[in-house]
C-alpha cells in the first residue's frame, strides 16, 4: 500500500465520487437508452453525433443547458428550486459508502449497508416535494405516488439485505466483499462465495426492489408518461430537467454497483487465484482493477434493469402495493428466517 | 357460425317493421317506403316520435343504436360559390322538397337503428315544426342518443325535450347561427375567388373566329 | 368476473424478455446475414417510392390548353391558372394558323393541395402528372406556391406507369 | 331490458353521495382533472373532465370538437369525386374503408355496381386499411400501459401494409382510389406475390405481439375485469366494431349485410369475446388482425380477371334519392347517410363515425375506476380523434 497525503487522497475522492456518479449515468444512457432500447426496438438510434453518435450525449446536456428556466407562477418556487439537488445529493450521499477497490472507497465504515439504506430515501422527498410545489395536479399526483411506491418498496430491500448480513455477521460493505472473495463452497474455493448463490431469494427480491426505487417500468407509476405526463417532473425543465435525468440513471448504477457489492462480490475476484489470504496481502493493482470489475459487473446488472424496462408494461398503483407488500415482505421475511438458521445450523 | 346468422334480411322483414308500427302508432305513422333488397323508411308524427322509437326497440327488437341526425331541406341559396361574379348570379329555387317518405316542413329529424340479430335496420323520420322546432329526446329509449342529440341541436337548432344537458359540442358557447342550416354559409368559399374562372387574354387582334383545324 | 385464459407454457414475462431478445439479435446481425435495422439514415441513405406515389404534379406546359378542367375540380381551390391566345404554326402544311392558348401562369399552393389526383385525373390532355419526388420542403409556407417552369423541371422525374397484374383489362386507347 | 337511464341516475346520485359523505366525514375534497386536450393519453385532442376522489373517478365527461372540420358542411359544396377525397381524412389510419361506404351508396343511388375484379381489389385494400389501423392500435395500447417497444414493432410491420398501399394507389394515407362504378387503376405487377409476403409477416408480428404484450401477467392484470361494457349497454350507446363483439355480440357488417363486395368470398371468422371488458376488447381486435390477413390472402388467390370499372358517365351526377350503406371499418361502423338532389353533388351527407358512439360511453364507463385505468379503458375503446369530431 502507497500513503498518500490526506489532502490528495481527499481530492481523489472527491473527484473519483463526481465520477462514480457521472460515469455510470452517461454508460447507462448512452448503451441502453440510446443504443439497446434501439435495438431492441430495430432501430439503431442516433448516429450522427459522433462515430455511432456517442457524443449525443454531450449534444443532449448541451440542449438541456440551454433552455430556459421555468418555474410556474403558481409554484413554491424556493422549494421547486431545491427538489432536483435533493434527489441528485441522496446519489451522491449512496455513492460514498460502496468500495472499489482495497483502498479505493470513499468511506468506510462498519454501519455501511445501515447508512446505504438510510440515504437512499432522501430522493423521496426531493420527489415529494417536487410533486408537491409544481403546483400541478399531474405533478401532484405523480409524487404522492411516489412516495407511497418508494416508502413500500424501501422496506423488502431493507429485509432482502438483511439475509446478507446475517450471513456476513457484518454491516461494512468492504467485509462483505472480502467475505465473498475469500469465501469457499464447501471447501471449493475457485469462485470465492458469492452471496447471489446463498441469497438468490434476496437477490431476486432485492432488484425488484431496485427497479421499484428506481421507478422503472413496470414500477413506473409515478412517472407514467402516457397518464401523468412524466408525474414529479411534468413542470420542470432546462438544467433542472437535466439534474432528476442524471439523478435517475446514476441511481441506476450506483443501486447496481450496490447489488454487485452485496451478492456479486463487488470489486473483488476470487482470492484464491492470486493466493490472497487477507487484506494486507491484495496487491495494489486491485486499486485501479477493482473499479473496472465493479463497472462491468454495473453494466451487467444494470443492463437488466433496462431490459425489463423496456420490455414490461406498467403495473397500476394499488398493485404494486399489493405486491410489495403481500408478496416481496413475506418473502423476504422467510428469507431472512431461513438464513438465521441455517447461520445456527452450519 | 351458424345458419341462422347466415340469413340475410327479406322484405318480409321489413314490411314486418312498417306493420308493428302501424299497429302501435295508428294514424301516427305518416308514410313508409321500402325498396325491395334495399332498405325501409318509415315516418311517424312528430307526437309520435319517442313513442315509435320505444316501439322499434321493444316490439320491432332494433336494440342497437346508429345514428340521428337531422336535414334541412331548403335548397342553399348560396350554391358552391363557384360562380363567374362578371355575370349575372344564377336563380336559385328555393321550394323545400322533401325526400323519401315526404314531409311538410323544412327540417326533419331522422334516426337510423338495427335489429342485431335479424340484422336489419329502419330509417325513421320525423318532421320539426318551423314555428317551435322541437322533438322528444330519444335517450330514455336509447341511452346513445345523447351526443347524437346536442349535436343535431347545435348544428340545425332543433330543441329535444327531455335532454339533460344539450350544451355546444362542438362549437364555442357563443357561437351564434346552426351551421348545418343551409342558409348558413360557408365562409371558407365565400372570402376567395373561385380559381376556376377562365382567365385567358384574348388575341390583340380580337377576331374570336376559331383558327386551326 | 373475467374468463380464464388458458395457461401459457412459459411465463409471459419470460417470453416478453424473450422478444425484445430477438429483436436485438436481429438488429445487431449484420446486414449480410439478412439482420439490421428496419429504419434508413434518411440523408445518407434514401428509400425510392413507388412508381405510382404521389409525390408532386408535374406540368407538360406544351399540353396545357388552360381548359381550367383541373382547376374546376380541385376540391382545395389551389391550382391558379391565367393565359393567353396565340398562333401557332398550322398541323398541316399549307393549312391556316391554329389559335392556341399559351400558359401565362400555372400555380399549384402546394400549402393547400392535399393530393388527392383528382386534378391528374380529370385532365383531358395529359398535361398534368404525378411524380413520386418528394423532397421539395421549403421553410416559408409561401414558398411553397410553385410555378410552372418549376412544375415543369419536375417532369424529369414522372416515371412510366407500371405494368399491371396478371389478370387486368388492357387499356383501350391512349 | 334494465331501464338504462335510470340506474344511470342512480349510480351518479349513489357517486354524488359518496363524494358528499366524504366530503363531510374525512373532510377531502375532490380534484377536477383536465385529462387533455394535450396529453398523451388522448392521441388527439379529445379532452376528458374527470373528478377524482384520490385517485377514484367519481365522474367523468370527454369534451370534444377540438378537431371539428365540419365534413358534414363541406360536403355539401363538394362534387361526389372531391367528397370522396376529403372523406379520406375521418379515420385517417384506415382511410381506404372510409371511402368504401360512401362509394356503395352513391352506387347504390345510380343502380349500378363495380366489376367483381373491383369488388375484390376494394376488399384487400379495405381489410389493408384494417390492419394498418389496427396493428398501429395494438402498438399504442402498449404506449398507454407504459410499454415502450410494441409501438416501433407496429409502426416497423405497419410500414409494409403503407407501403403496398402507396403501390397500388398511390397514396399512403389517403388513397384517393376508389371511384363511383369501380376502382381508379388496376394493381401493379407483382403486388399480389408482396402482398401475401407480408401477410405472413403481418402474422408475425401478430404472435410477437401476443408475446409480448397479451400474454404478459402484467398486462392481463392491467386489463381484465376493467371497464366492463355489458352487451345491451353497449348497443344502446350503438358501440360498434370490436368494442361491441368483445361483449358478446355477434354482430359484423362484413358477414351480416349483402353488399357488393367480396367478403362473403372468403373464409373467415368473426370473433366474439364474453368478458365486455378492456382485455376483451384489446384480444378481440389482435384475432381481427389475424382473420384479415387471412382474408387478405384468399381474395389475393382468387382475385378474378376483368374489367375495374363499370361503364359510367364522364360526369357524374348522382340521380336523387337516398340511400344509406354502413360497413364494419376497423373502428366499427361507419356509415354514410347521402342525400342527392340529382346534382354534382351530394345534397346532404350525414356522416355515422364509429368513436363518435365508441367514445359517448365515457361518462357511463369511467365512473368509480382509478385514474391509471381512464387511460387503459381509453385506449382499448380505441377512438380517432378525426372519426369523433369529423
Amino acid at each position: 500500500m502507497i500513503a498518500l497525503a490526506y489532502w490528495v487522497q481527499s481530492l481523489l475522492r472527491v473527484l473519483g465520487g463526481t465520477v462514480a456518479v457521472l460515469l455510470p449515468a452517461g454508460t447507462i444512457v448512452y448503451l441502453f437508452l440510446f443504443k439497446m432500447m434501439s435495438f431492441m426496438q430495430s432501430r439503431l438510434g442516433p448516429m450522427e453525433a459522433g462515430p455511432y453518435g456517442s457524443l449525443q450525449l454531450f449534444a443532449e446536456v448541451g440542449k438541456w443547458l440551454q433552455k430556459e428556466d421555468i418555474a410556474p407562477e403558481r409554484a413554491d418556487k424556493r422549494i421547486f428550486r431545491i427538489a432536483p439537488l435533493l434527489v441528485l445529493v441522496s446519489t451522491f450521499l449512496l455513492v460514498a459508502v460502496v468500495p472499489f477497490g482495497p483502498d479505493a472507497y470513499f468511506t468506510n465504515f462498519d454501519a455501511g449497508v445501515f447508512y446505504m439504506l438510510a440515504v437512499s430515501s432522501v430522493s423521496t422527498l426531493g420527489i415529494l416535494i417536487a410533486g408537491w410545489s409544481s403546483a400541478n395536479k399531474y405533478s401532484l399526483l405523480g409524487g404522492l405516488r411516489a412516495a407511497g411506491q418508494l416508502i413500500a418498496y424501501e422496506l423488502p430491500m431493507v429485509l432482502s439485505v438483511l439475509g446478507v448480513v446475517i450471513q456476513a455477521g457484518t454491516m461494512n460493505l468492504q467485509s462483505i466483499v472480502m467475505q465473498q472473495n475469500a469465501g469457499s463452497i464447501f471447501g471449493w474455493d475457485g469462485i470465492g462465495n458469492p452471496f447471489i448463490l446463498t441469497q438468490f431469494v434476496g437477490f431476486l427480491i432485492f432488484m425488484i426492489s431496485v427497479q421499484a426505487e428506481l421507478t422503472q417500468t413496470p414500477f413506473d407509476m409515478p412517472i407514467a408518461e402516457s397518464e401523468l405526463v412524466s408525474g414529479y417532473m411534468t413542470e420542470y425543465s432546462g438544467f433542472r430537467f437535466l439534474i432528476f435525468f442524471i439523478a435517475e440513471f446514476a441511481t441506476a448504477g450506483v443501486f447496481a454497483l450496490i447489488a454487485s457489492v452485496l451478492f456479486l462480490g463487488g470489486w473483488g475476484i476470487p482470492f484464491s487465484w492470486f493466493g490472497w489470504d487477507s487484506v494486507g496481502s491484495i496487491d495494489n493493482w486491485m486499486n485501479v482493477g477493482g473499479p473496472l470489475i465493479m463497472v462491468t459487473k454495473m453494466v451487467v446488472l444494470s443492463g437488466i434493469i433496462m431490459w425489463v424496462r423496456f420490455s414490461y408494461p406498467r403495473m397500476r398503483e394499488d398493485q404494486l402495493q399489493r405486491f410489495a407488500w403481500k408478496v416481496l415482505v413475506p418473502l423476504s421475511l422467510l428469507n431472512i428466517m431461513a438464513t438465521a438458521i441455517l447461520k445456527v445450523v452450519f | 357460425m351458424s345458419d341462422e346468422t347466415l340469413a340475410l334480411p327479406g322484405d318480409a322483414l321489413r314490411e314486418g317493421v312498417v306493420d308493428a308500427l302501424r299497429s302501435a302508432l295508428g294514424a301516427d305513422l305518416l308514410d313508409s317506403l321500402i325498396k325491395p333488397n334495399d332498405d325501409v323508411w318509415v315516418r311517424v308524427a312528430t307526437s309520435a316520435w319517442r313513442t315509435a322509437g320505444e316501439v322499434l326497440r321493444d316490439t320491432v327488437g332494433c336494440d342497437y343504436f346508429a345514428f340521428l341526425s337531422a336535414i334541412d331541406w331548403m335548397p342553399s341559396p348560396y350554391g358552391k360559390s363557384e360562380d363567374d361574379p362578371t355575370e349575372p348570379a344564377p336563380e336559385v329555387d328555393l321550394t323545400v322538397r322533401q325526400g323519401y317518405c315526404g314531409g311538410d316542413t323544412r327540417l326533419q329529424v331522422f334516426a337510423r337503428v338495427t335489429n342485431t340479430t335479424k340484422h336489419f335496420g329502419v330509417t325513421i323520420k320525423a318532421d320539426v315544426p318551423d314555428d317551435h322546432p322541437a322533438v322528444a329526446s330519444w335517450i330514455p329509449v336509447y341511452a346513445g342518443a345523447n351526443w347524437h342529440e346536442r349535436e343535431a341541436h347545435e348544428m340545425f337548432g332543433i330543441g329535444f325535450d327531455g335532454h339533460p344537458d344539450l350544451r355546444n359540442m362542438y362549437l364555442p358557447t357563443d357561437f351564434e347561427g346552426h351551421p348545418l342550416r343551409k342558409d348558413f354559409p360557408l365562409l371558407a368559399r365565400m372570402v376567395k375567388p373561385w380559381p376556376g374562372i377562365a382567365d385567358v387574354e384574348p388575341l390583340p387582334g380580337g377576331d374570336d373566329e376559331e383558327g386551326g383545324e | 368476473m373475467p374468463s380464464k385464459l388458458p395457461k401459457p407454457k412459459v411465463p409471459g414475462l419470460l417470453k416478453g424478455l424473450g422478444v425484445t431478445a430477438r429483436t436485438f439479435a436481429e438488429t445487431v446481425k449484420p446486414k449480410k446475414m439478412g439482420g439490421g435495422a428496419a429504419t434508413v439514415q434518411y440523408p445518407h441513405e434514401k428509400e425510392s417510392p413507388p412508381i405510382r406515389a404521389r409525390g408532386v404534379i408535374a406540368l407538360r406546359e406544351d399540353n396545357c390548353t388552360a381548359c381550367m378542367l383541373c382547376a374546376r375540380s380541385c376540391p382545395d381551390w389551389c391550382i391558379f391558372i391565367e393565359a393567353h391566345k396565340d398562333l401557332a404554326p398550322p398541323r398541316r402544311a399549307g393549312g391556316a394558323p391554329r389559335k392556341v392558348n399559351k400558359l401565362d401562369r400555372f400555380d399549384i399552393d402546394y400549402a393547400l393541395c392535399m393530393y388527392c389526383g383528382i386534378c391528374v385525373e380529370v385532365c383531358p390532355f395529359d398535361a398534368l402528372f404525378w411524380s413520386p419526388e418528394y423532397e421539395y420542403s421549403e421553410p416559408k409556407i409561401a414558398d411553397l406556391l410553385h410555378d410552372k417552369t418549376k412544375l415543369g423541371e419536375w417532369m424529369e422525374t414522372v416515371p412510366e406507369a407500371p405494368a399491371l397484374e396478371a389478370g387486368a383489362e388492357k387499356k383501350k386507347g391512349k | 331490458m334494465t331501464d338504462l337511464a335510470d340506474r344511470q341516475k342512480l349510480s351518479y346520485i349513489a357517486a354524488q353521495a359518496a363524494d358528499a359523505r366524504l366530503n363531510v366525514e374525512l373532510e377531502t375534497e375532490g380534484m377536477t382533472l383536465n385529462i387533455g386536450p394535450q396529453h398523451p393519453a388522448t392521441h388527439g385532442t379529445l379532452r376528458i373532465i374527470v373528478r377524482l376522489d384520490g385517485e377514484q373517478v367519481v365522474w367523468a365527461e370527454p369534451s370534444a370538437g377540438y378537431m371539428h372540420r365540419g365534413y358534414e358542411k363541406l360536403t355539401e359544396v363538394r362534387t361526389f369525386p372531391q367528397v370522396t377525397a376529403l372523406i379520406n381524412r375521418i379515420d385517417w389510419l384506415g382511410s381506404f374503408a372510409n371511402e368504401v361506404p360512401f362509394i356503395l351508396a352513391a352506387e347504390k343511388l345510380m343502380e349500378i355496381e363495380a366489376p367483381p375484379r373491383a369488388q375484390y381489389i376494394r376488399t384487400i385494400l379495405f381489410e389493408l386499411s384494417r390492419i394498418a389501423n389496427v396493428s398501429l392500435f395494438l402498438g399504442d395500447l402498449g404506449v398507454q400501459l407504459g410499454a415502450v417497444t410494441p409501438v416501433f414493432f407496429a409502426f416497423r410491420d405497419r410500414e409494409y401494409v403503407l407501403n403496398l398501399i402507396e403501390a397500388a394507389t398511390g397514396g399512403r394515407f389517403h388513397p384517393n382510389f376508389d371511384r363511383i362504378g369501380g376502382l381508379k387503376d388496376d394493381l401493379p405487377a407483382g403486388w399480389l406475390a408482396e402482398t401475401k409476403q407480408v401477410m405472413k409477416r403481418l402474422r408475425g408480428f401478430c404472435d410477437e405481439i401476443e408475446d409480448l404484450l397479451f400474454g404478459n401477467e402484467i398486462f392481463q392484470s392491467r386489463l381484465r375485469g376493467i371497464g366492463v361494457i355489458p352487451a345491451d349497454v353497449a348497443k344502446q350507446y350503438g358501440l360498434s366494431g370490436a368494442n361491441l363483439r368483445a361483449s358478446g355480440v355477434d354482430w359484423d357488417l362484413r358477414r351480416d349485410q349483402n353488399l357488393p363486395m367480396a367478403w362473403d368470398k372468403a373464409d373467415w371468422k368473426v370473433i366474439t369475446h364474453p368478458d365486455g371488458d378492456s382485455f376483451a376488447r384489446c384480444w378481440v381486435r389482435l384475432q381481427e388482425v389475424r382473420e384479415s390477413t387471412k382474408i387478405v390472402d384468399q381474395l389475393c388467390d382468387s382475385l378474378p380477371s376483368g374489367p375495374i370499372m363499370a361503364k359510367v358517365p364522364r360526369i357524374i351526377k348522382v340521380p336523387e334519392g337516398e340511400a344509406w350503406v354502413s360497413t364494419e371499418n376497423p373502428l366499427g361502423e361507419m356509415g354514410y347517410y347521402v342525400v342527392s338532389k340529382g346534382d354534382l353533388g351530394p345534397f346532404r351527407v350525414k356522416i355515422r363515425s364509429a368513436s363518435f358512439n365508441n367514445i359517448s360511453i365515457v361518462p357511463w364507463v369511467l365512473r368509480g375506476v382509478y385514474v391509471p385505468d381512464v387511460i387503459s379503458i381509453l385506449a382499448s375503446l380505441y377512438f380517432i380523434l378525426g372519426d369523433i369530431d369529423r
